[in-house]
């Protein structure tokens, strides 16, 4: 076994233990240096990542297992993280509490790596859990603010009370199958197919994932996390945590549970039509940028959800690589939400709701760069072409049809239609509604963050290809029987 | 070879990010004429290296994209494209002279998304990939919402976003019939593809007759509402009459949906399972547009609108002429579109000066124009002429080429849209006589003629529409040799 | 004799549903996180019984963790309760709704 | 005289069992009805189970296999649950201490 | 080089005037007036030797073609029809050119009209030329087009716009009847072709037309359960398009109103240029008609029934101009009577329709020219506000005389002493009389001649109002200048002598136009297709009766005229105010304004249909603009859901997990 397979996961906890330690000695007014640490030690992950991506390997009595699928999670959740650490910096600046900030950020994207790489249920129920714990505590970071601590509070409840329902189905999953092993399960699915227990163990486990993913109606929390956590914070959630659950649930239903594939399609193919509908219905009159896109990004989980119903290799790529996509669009659209939020609260201390999207007006004068990479992020999420968005949407909406699944396909085309009101409303306020506040200088990290993330929605909508194949590649893992 | 096409699709859109970043007026409206400029050159270039005797696509390039999904850089043009680049190439830096001096906030932004549009829309029209034909298709969309968003009317707000959704709903649908096409030939084959002219060739492999019908409405509704005909032409006056001048002009440069109908439905139409029936609703889409349509432009107020309504009520025509499905209907459609072309972007220069000019555009406010303007009054008769179809000018060629064309095959339809050319005379010259003469309304106040800049441009295409109406062959000829082909292939099936 | 594992199963899935009661019903912030105890520990109960069963220590193990893991959850939900309640000075759930719709 | 106290202290239970059941019957029926999907799975289920009780009662001790289990088959998830309690425990500080000043 | 290769140069010429005039002339003194008459000097040089070389050499046309596009050609053709109409309608033209030049010295914008009139001219021209339906159809809107510049000439008087559209829109209507007839005839072609057709080939050429005649007419229709043959179809379209232009019955209604503009303007319309077209057209597409028999018939009947149905509105008039445009209107119908006899006496229509036409031009322009000269003069043409103006204006009045007999009809039956309008006139009506022999069918003769009465009493009428009896009201006056009076004179000429001079000649001439045509086709032949035989050639000989019943209308006309309005033997005024029903009837034109204009065109259509469809409209747009709001409706609805308490969320996940269980076990047991 060679460690250096496990070199990502590895220089995270050094990282993070090392950002603990240090920031214990370091005065607050320097403790900037952390945040660049962290993004540090999250880059050089990545870039172990990247260089590993096509290894294939199982460790540790073969419950981790190293694959396309999971090294593509785990770009993204590094992707995912190195924004946070990124935009971070700014946001952490002249708290006194630096350290735990990056240190659970890193930790929880630890439990992710850990979740995408799992090959047996008691390693993916830990990291999962890891990966909430850590982030409970980051959605109440500004614990002086009402907004924030209510948010963790929900996410909390909602959390423990998924994990609840997910070790319950776990539960019975491991006894009718007698083990805990992925692929094992796969092999012993008898008891599980002939009863109606195998139903109820399918959707225990969708409420617990579908809670990380926000399907409806397991979502109920999010839009209020979302809303009410620091904006990177909600960036992690959204884009990272999210992916998660999506990973989880690949893992779990289409490698062991793929005999009970007639069951959880209909029960995704239900919640996926529920949770695009909803969110953007809902989204469309939305006044908080925050919880619009906490909305919008439950209609992206429905729409990525169809790949469960398809369950096509195109579709799953689909699927795979629109969670890419998302995490880039969604971390940089709460980045920029976040950068405003700082604009509106270096001006205005008191201000209770600086989402608001009053606040956004006139952003492309007063914040060019934040609002045109806004821009790309809401036209990227409405699925226009170019963008990454779009890709994803294409090669996603396509295979539905091409598996036949018409009317699904359908529905979420109307579905993006809907959803371009919402995003052009913002559109509208940044570039279209006057404001009489001065331009302000845009602080550097949410600048870079932004950036990044930019580059990151257009390479991949215009240079799609080596994306389409690594996401086949990783949708390849899922379906061959038995898993590695 | 130069890559031409590539060439005058980029250089739109470069120049278009190099504009953005200028800082006055001037470097912007230069930057702007000299982009504009070029594209015009090589496409003159382009014209008269271009073989109209076949109708195959010229000037290809190839360049694959993403092999996995059979995605690929692929362009050409053909007799159907050609003119329509033809006529964005010429208009668009009329365009850029018509605005030289008008005074309107961030002008670097403004002759950005003008050249934006001008690339996408031509990447439309070259494009033989359904890629990244619904990239650029898509990519028209969003400088035409800025456009309107940022420099429209009173009511711009309502009228971009309506546009922006309505017309993006209707582009998700065409994506739909791409899908549906695109897998049914994967299928087929076992490699996938989303090359236009294999895609369009593979059509009729398809064995499923519903899968064709609803590809093929799916396709057919994308073009439709982009053309716009009736009943999906809400979203059009509020564009057309909220959009600035230069947004309007750029609407009506906007020719995708009849592009479609000639480029991807008319080759299919003959292997759909019910072709008698898709034609006959094409026809009925086409003959109530353009009487339709001309009713409703006799009951505007204001005279932009009245105008937007009577481009419903001539794009009728292209929809008519397709189904026509006799050369010289399809043919005179292709010229109605590029005829239109022309015509629509004096007759909204002129609403836009008369804007300008009295602040109003409600007809009966204004009264007597020619006499403080008579230079626009010579042009916009000229015009308004044109648009009501007066032989000797453009619209008349493609009015009576698919008139005449398509009472071979669909007699009933022509007459209704007959009926509708005296509708049409009438509120044209009741727009007229009501803006243009009679006594002058005091109430306007100082009125001022047309400065040297808009006089060259419109005056430029007023000639045009006369040299066109006298000689169509320059553009015509290569019409007529792929309507031919796409006729013959009709022929050939029996429809 | 041997019990029949349903009774395990069937007193996991009432212990399971009183939590759920508690969840939906109760107030307190407190009383809310004994409920979710409850459910988990419910699920232990299955996984024990499960495990013993099938004679497979895998269910031991996990329980052994989840037990760790609950303890961690209540360790951080406590926490947040405690900062609830110094901003709020209460703990009453039904008075927290700020975010909403 | 009786009648009357006896009717009015009925009266007083119903209404007092009303008031009690009224915010909570929804949780309940929730709760029944998931209890009764449980228990309706559960019970038709064919549960696998060793034949028999293990031969030697004695021999019951599982803290050894667990032991090796956790250090061999789940050192994973023992590792990550040592990061686990180190973030719950970081977590939990920081949102339980008071002023920072 | 030989004249005939010039041809085309005839309407280019007065086209290249159009041009120079329009850009240079208001630089040139008398706003360019120069450059159109030289052109069109030049044109009328061109026109009248080639209608001499074709006078000498009867087989010869002049034919040439060239591709357009498509299937399509342009080309000029000149037998003696056009050569005839090219003659006529150049010199009539150059004569209102030059009197122009002192009628509009004072306007504002003489540049602009003579650029104008100069189109116009050419299109007339271009129209005569065209040797396909398609180019005569483009020359024949360009001519309606022209006609709408000139009616509103003066655009800044509301009623000059409003009239200018009233002209545009009523011709249009019959443009739109002609434009079927093309477009079905251009369908019938191209399925004769089977669709395919060679190279070479303009299906639209008057030669291709008329050689396909025998399978159009083979072709039928149904319409309203009629079986009609496409033949009558494309010629009734035709037809319709004639009506508009000419002013037949009932789309009239522009030509009276189409007085706003400058009165030169009206000479052009009235006499060369516009109304003529119609007659022209028949008389061009003359062999498809002739195959058609049934619409001859109708242009029979309309042609007489407008003749008299004009003829009665003029005798009330009291406006100089309204009562020549009624004139007119009544005129034409004896042309399209004219034409319409040919169903008996075949193409020997097309001369005698031909020949009224030219003289009636020669009149009719002088008549307006006159009237357009009294005006300028006067700077009035309410005839009621006139009189005695011959004493100021004595050249004036004794052309206008000369026109008035000529109109009237006046000259002695079997010889050759008469004015022109008499020769032509007579022999309509003669030839109505031998119609209603042959058919039994006495209507249009009684017409034709009731018509020949109210002309002679209306026009007399007119020269005893103006230019007799003493002046009603005081009006300054002098004759007008040389360039007007001279081209007056030089039509007066034309006007009492070109009839008689001519006749023979003339009628031979043009009715050889299908004879030696340059397609070879007996008219005969066609006769048989439409199922009927022409009658025999030959000379008729009607009684003396007959032959003198126009001279003694006329004469009678006169006479009434005379007494009511030169001895005043009946007060004019008791007759006026005796507020009669006819009177008012006439008076108002039979109420046509009312019915066409105010109801149907303005209640009707424009708020009828119009707002109908605009309602409709609204309806889609609401349709559109509800779908956005049941959207943000439900969406407001739907996020109630999201109460905030998070005992309700948990209840939400609970309730999801058991629905979801029993949802999808339902599912699973549909599917």
């Amino acid at each position: 076994m060679d460690l250096m397979l496990f070199a990502p996961e590895i220089t995270l906890v050094l990282t993070g233990l090392a950002v603990l330690l240090i920031g214990l000695f370091l005065p607050t007014g320097s403790k900037n240096i952390l945040g660049y640490l962290a993004s540090l030690g999250i880059l050089i992950a990545l870039l172990f990542t990247v260089s590993s991506l096509g290894t294939q390997a199982t460790a540790f009595y073969g419950t981790v297992s190293i694959d396309a699928l999971s090294q593509f999670f785990k770009i993204v959740f590094l992707v995912v993280a190195l924004l946070f650490a990124i935009s971070g910096i700014k946001y952490t600046e002249g708290n006194s509490h630096t350290e735990e900030f990056f240190t659970l950020g890193i930790f929880a994207t630890i439990g992710m790596m850990f979740v995408a790489s799992a090959n047996d249920l008691v390693v993916l129920f830990v990291a999962f859990e890891l990966a909430s714990l850590a982030t409970y505590a980051l959605a109440g970071f500004e614990k002086k603010n009402p907004r924030s601590l209510e948010a963790a509070m929900k996410y909390f409840i909602i959390g423990s009370l998924s994990a609840a329902l997910l070790l319950f189905g776990i539960s019975y999953i491991y006894g009718a199958t007698g083990t805990t092993s992925i692929p094992a399960i796969a092999a012993n699915m008898d008891v599980l197919v002939s009863s109606p227990m195998g139903l109820v163990a399918v959707v225990l486990l969708i409420a617990g994932f579908g809670f990380k993913i926000a399907l409806v109606p397991f979502h109920m929390w999010a839009p209020d996390t979302y809303q009410g956590a620091p904006s990177v914070v909600s960036a992690l959630l959204a884009a990272g945590s999210k992916k998660m659950g999506i990973v989880a649930a690949f893992k779990v239903f289409i490698v062991a549970l793929i005999a009970l594939q007639a069951e959880w399609q209909i029960a995704f193919a239900i919640l996926a039509v529920i949770t695009m509908t909803y969110g953007n219905i809902v989204a469309l009159n939305q006044t908080s940028v925050k919880r619009m896109l906490a909305y919008s990004s439950l209609a992206q989980a429905g729409y990525i959800s169809m790949a469960f119903v398809v369950l096509t290799p195109m579709a799953l790529g689909g699927g795979i690589l629109y969670a890419l996509s998302h995490g880039f669009m969604k971390a940089g659209a709460f980045i920029a939400t976040a950068a405003v939020v700082y604009m509106v609260l270096s001006e205005n201390k008191d201000s209770t709701d600086p989402d608001h999207i009053d606040n956004f007006r006139g952003l492309g004068k007063r914040m060019p760069v934040t609002a045109l990479s806004m821009t790309i992020f809401v036209f990227a999420l409405a699925g226009i072409p170019l963008t990454a968005g779009y890709i994803s949407k294409f090669v996603l909406f396509s295979s539905t049809i091409q598996a036949g699944f018409v009317w699904l396909a359908v529905i979420a085309i109307l579905n993006s239609a809907i959803s371009l009101y919402y995003y052009a409303k913002v559109v509208k306020y940044m570039y279209f509604l006057p404001t009489n506040s001065e331009k302000i200088s845009e602080p550097l990290p949410y600048t870079i963050a932004l950036i990044i993330a930019v580059i990151g929605v257009l390479v991949i909508g215009f240079w799609s290809e080596p994306f389409i194949y690594w996401s086949m590649e990783a949708a390849k893992v899922l379906l061959i029987p038995g898993g590695i | 070879m130069m890559p031409i096409l590539s060439m005058i699709v980029l250089i739109p859109l470069i120049i278009a990010a190099l504009i953005l970043l200028t800082k006055t007026k001037e470097q912007a409206r230069f930057l702007a004429l000299t982009g504009t400029v070029i594209v015009l050159l090589l496409t003159v270039y382009m014209y008269f290296n271009f073989d109209s005797t076949i109708a195959d696509n010229q000037f290809v390039e190839f360049i694959q994209w993403i092999p996995s999904l059979g995605i690929s850089y692929h362009l050409g043009v053909d007799g159907i494209s050609m003119p329509l680049i033809l006529l964005n190439a010429i208009v668009l830096p009329l365009l850029i002279i018509f605005t030289w001096n008008d005074e309107r906030k961030s002008p670097n932004k403004f002759y950005a998304l003008i050249l934006a549009t001008e690339g996408a829309v031509i990447g439309v029209f070259t494009a033989l990939d359904f890629f990244l034909f619904y990239v650029f298709w898509e990519l028209t969309l969003i400088p035409l919402f800025f456009l309107v968003s940022i420099w429209g009317g009173p009511n711009k707000h309502h009228a971009s976003i309506k546009f922006f959704i309505y017309t993006h709903v209707a582009s998700l649908v065409m994506l739909l019939g791409i899908f549906g096409i695109y897998f049914a030939a994967w299928n087929l084959t076992g490699t996938p593809s989303m090359d236009i002219p294999y895609l369009l060739a593979q059509f009729q492999f398809i064995e499923s007759g519903i899968a064709k019908d609803m590809i093929f409405l799916a396709l057919l509704f994308g073009f439709i509402v982009k053309i716009p005909s009736f009943p999906f032409h809400s979203w059009l006056p509020d564009a057309y009459t909220e959009a600035p001048t230069a947004g309007s002009v750029l609407f009506v440069m906007l020719k995708i949906g009849g592009y479609g109908l000639f480029k991807i439905m008319l080759p299919i139409l003959p292997f759909t399972a019910s072709p008698n029936l898709m034609i006959s609703i094409m026809a009925v889409l086409g003959s109530v547009s353009i009487i339709y349509g001309a009713f409703l432009a006799l009951s505007q107020k204001d005279l932009k609108r009245m105008v937007a309504y009577s481009s419903v009520s001539h794009m009728g025509y292209v929809t008519l002429g397709a189904a026509g499905l006799v050369s010289l209907s399809v043919s005179g459609a292709m010229f109605q579109q590029f005829s239109h072309g022309l015509i629509m972007s004096v007759m909204f220069m002129s609403c836009g000066i008369i804007n300008n000019a009295t602040g109003t555009r409600i007809i009966n406010d204004l009264g007597g124009l020619a006499q403080k303007m008579p230079k626009l009054a010579v042009i916009m008769v000229l015009a308004f002429m044109a648009s009501l179809g007066l032989p000797g000018l453009s619209g008349f060629i493609a009015e009576v080429s698919v008139l005449a064309g398509a009472f071979v095959n669909l007699p009933a339809y022509v007459i209704i849209a007959l009926m509708a050319i005296v509708i049409t005379a009438a509120y044209h010259l009741w727009a007229l006589q009501r803006a243009m003469f009679g006594v002058f309304n005091e109430k306007l106040g100082t009125v001022l003629d047309i400065n040297g800049y808009q006089t060259f441009s419109m005056g430029v295409i007023a000639i045009l529409i006369l040299y066109f109406g006298l000689n169509p062959s320059p553009v015509l000829e290569m019409m007529l040799t792929s309507s031919e082909q796409i006729v013959s292939l009709m022929a050939a099936m029996g429809v | 004799m041997m019990i029949p594992i349903v009774f395990y199963l069937a007193l996991a899935a009432i212990i399971f549903s009183i939590g759920l009661y508690g969840l939906m019903t109760q107030r307190s912030g407190i009383r809310i996180l004994m409920c979710v105890e409850l459910m988990l520990n419910a699920a232990h109960i299955n996984l024990v019984a499960f495990s013993s069963y099938n004679g497979d220590l895998t269910g031991q193990v996990f329980t052994l963790f989840s037990i760790a893991l609950a303890a961690a959850e209540a360790a951080i939900g406590f926490a947040i309760l405690m900062s609830l309640y110094r901003m709020k000075d209460t703990i009453n759930l039904d008075s927290i709704n700020i975010l909403r719709w | 005289m009786l009648n009357k106290e006896v009717s009015f202290t009925l009266m007083g239970v119903i209404t007092s069992v009303y008031n009690y059941l009224k915010p909570r019957i929804l949780g309940m029926m929730v709760a029944f009805l998931f209890l009764a999907v449980i228990l309706v799975a559960v019970f038709s289920t064919a549960w696998p189970s060793l034949d028999q009780i293990p031969q030697n009662l004695e021999d019951q001790s599982n803290i050894q296999g667990i032991g090796v289990l956790i250090f061999t088959e789940f050192v994973v998830p023992f590792e990550i649950l040592a990061i686990v309690l180190l973030s719950a425990l970081m977590g939990a500080i920081y949102m339980a201490k008071g002023d920072d000043k | 080089m030989a004249v005939e290769d010039l041809a085309f140069l005839i309407p280019l010429l007065p086209a290249l005037a159009f041009v120079l005039t329009f850009f240079l002339g208001k630089k040139l003194p008398t706003g360019g007036a120069i450059i159109p008459i030289a052109a069109i000097s030049l044109s009328f040089l061109i026109s009248i030797s080639i209608t001499l070389k074709l006078l000498a050499n009867p087989e010869m046309v002049i034919h040439q073609s060239y591709n357009w596009f498509a299937m399509f050609n342009i080309g000029i053709l000149v037998d003696p029809l056009a050569a005839v109409m090219l003659s006529m309608v150049t010199f009539v033209s150059l004569l209102i050119h030059i009197y122009s030049v002192g009628y509009m010295s004072h306007d504002k914008a003489p540049s602009r009209y003579f650029a104008e009139t100069a189109l116009f001219t050419a299109s007339m021209l271009g129209l005569i030329l065209s040797d396909n339906i398609l180019q005569l159809f483009i020359c024949w809107e360009l001519v309606g087009v022209c006609s709408y510049l000139l009616i509103g000439f003066w655009y800044e008087k509301p009623s000059a716009a409003s009239a200018a559209k009233k002209a545009f829109l009523t011709t249009r209507i019959g443009d739109v009847m002609f434009l079927a007839g093309i477009v079905i005839l251009f369908s019938d072609l191209f399925k004769i072709f089977n669709g395919t057709i060679p190279e070479g080939v303009y299906i639209l050429r008057f030669d291709e037309i008329f050689t396909h005649i025998p399978e159009i007419a083979a072709m039928n229709a149904n319409i309203l359960g009629m079986e009609v043959s496409h033949i009558t179809l494309i010629t009734l379209l035709f037809f319709g398009g004639a009506v508009g232009k000419s002013g037949q019955f009932p789309l009239h209604v522009w030509l009276p109103d189409a007085m706003e503009g400058p009165t030169t303007v009206s000479a052009l319309i009235h006499a060369a240029t516009m109304v003529t077209a119609g007659v022209y057209l028949v008389a061009r597409t003359f062999p498809m008609f002739i195959a058609a028999p049934d619409s001859l018939m109708i242009v029979t009947y309309v042609g007489a029934f407008t003749a008299i149905f004009a003829a009665t509105m003029g005798i009330v008039m009291n406006d100089l101009k309204r009562v020549l445009a009624y004139s007119t209107i009544s005129q034409l119908g004896y042309m399209m009577l004219g034409l319409g006899i040919g169903a008996v006496i075949g193409a020997e229509a097309i001369g005698i329709s031909l020949f009224h036409l030219v003289n009636h031009a020669f009149f009719k322009a002088l008549l307006f020219l006159c009237a357009g000269s009294v005006i300028h003069a006067v700077g009035t043409h309410d005839m009621r506000q006139l009189g005695g103006v011959a004493k100021v204006m004595p050249l004036t009045a004794a052309t206008m005389l000369a026109a008035s007999l000529a109109l009237a009809g006046i000259g002695i039956p079997g010889t050759s002493i008469g004015t022109s309008g008499f020769f032509s006139k007579d022999a309509i009506i003669e030839n109505a009389y031998l119609f209603g022999e042959t058919t039994g069918t006495w209507i249009p003769y009684v017409l034709a001649i009731v018509a020949a009465l109210l002309t002679s009493l209306y026009i007399f009428r007119l020269l005893f109002m103006t230019f007799y009896g003493k002046p009603r009201t005081n009006y300054g006056g002098h004759e007008s200048p040389a360039s007007m009076t001279v081209p007056l004179t030089i039509l007066a000429v034309f006007a009492l002598f070109f009839g008689g001079l001519t006749s023979k000649v003339f009628n031979e001439f043009v009715s050889g136009t299908f004879v030696n045509n340059f397609v070879n086709m007996d008219i005969n032949e066609l006769a048989t297709i439409g199922g009927y035989h022409l009658a025999s050639h030959g000379h008729h000989h009607e009684p003396t009766l007959i032959l003198w019943m126009p001279m003694i209308v006329a004469l009678a006309g006169l006479l009434i005229a005379f007494l009511i309005y030169g001895l005043k033997v009946v007060n004019m005024d008791s007759l006026v105010s005796r507020n009669n029903a006819i009177y008012k009837l006439l008076y108002n034109r039979y109420y046509q304004n009312a019915v066409f204009t105010n109801f149907f065109s303005v209640k009707v259509i424009y708020e009828g249909l119009a707002f109908a469809g605009s309602f409709i409209d609204r309806g889609f747009d609401w349709l559109v603009k509800w779908t956005g709001e049941i959207m943000l409706e439900a969406g407001e609805s739907l996020r109630q859901f999201q109460t905030g308490a998070v005992q309700n969320y948990a209840t939400a996940v609970i309730i999801g997990v058991s629905l979801l269980v029993i949802l999808v076990k339902v599912v699973m047991e549909v599917l």
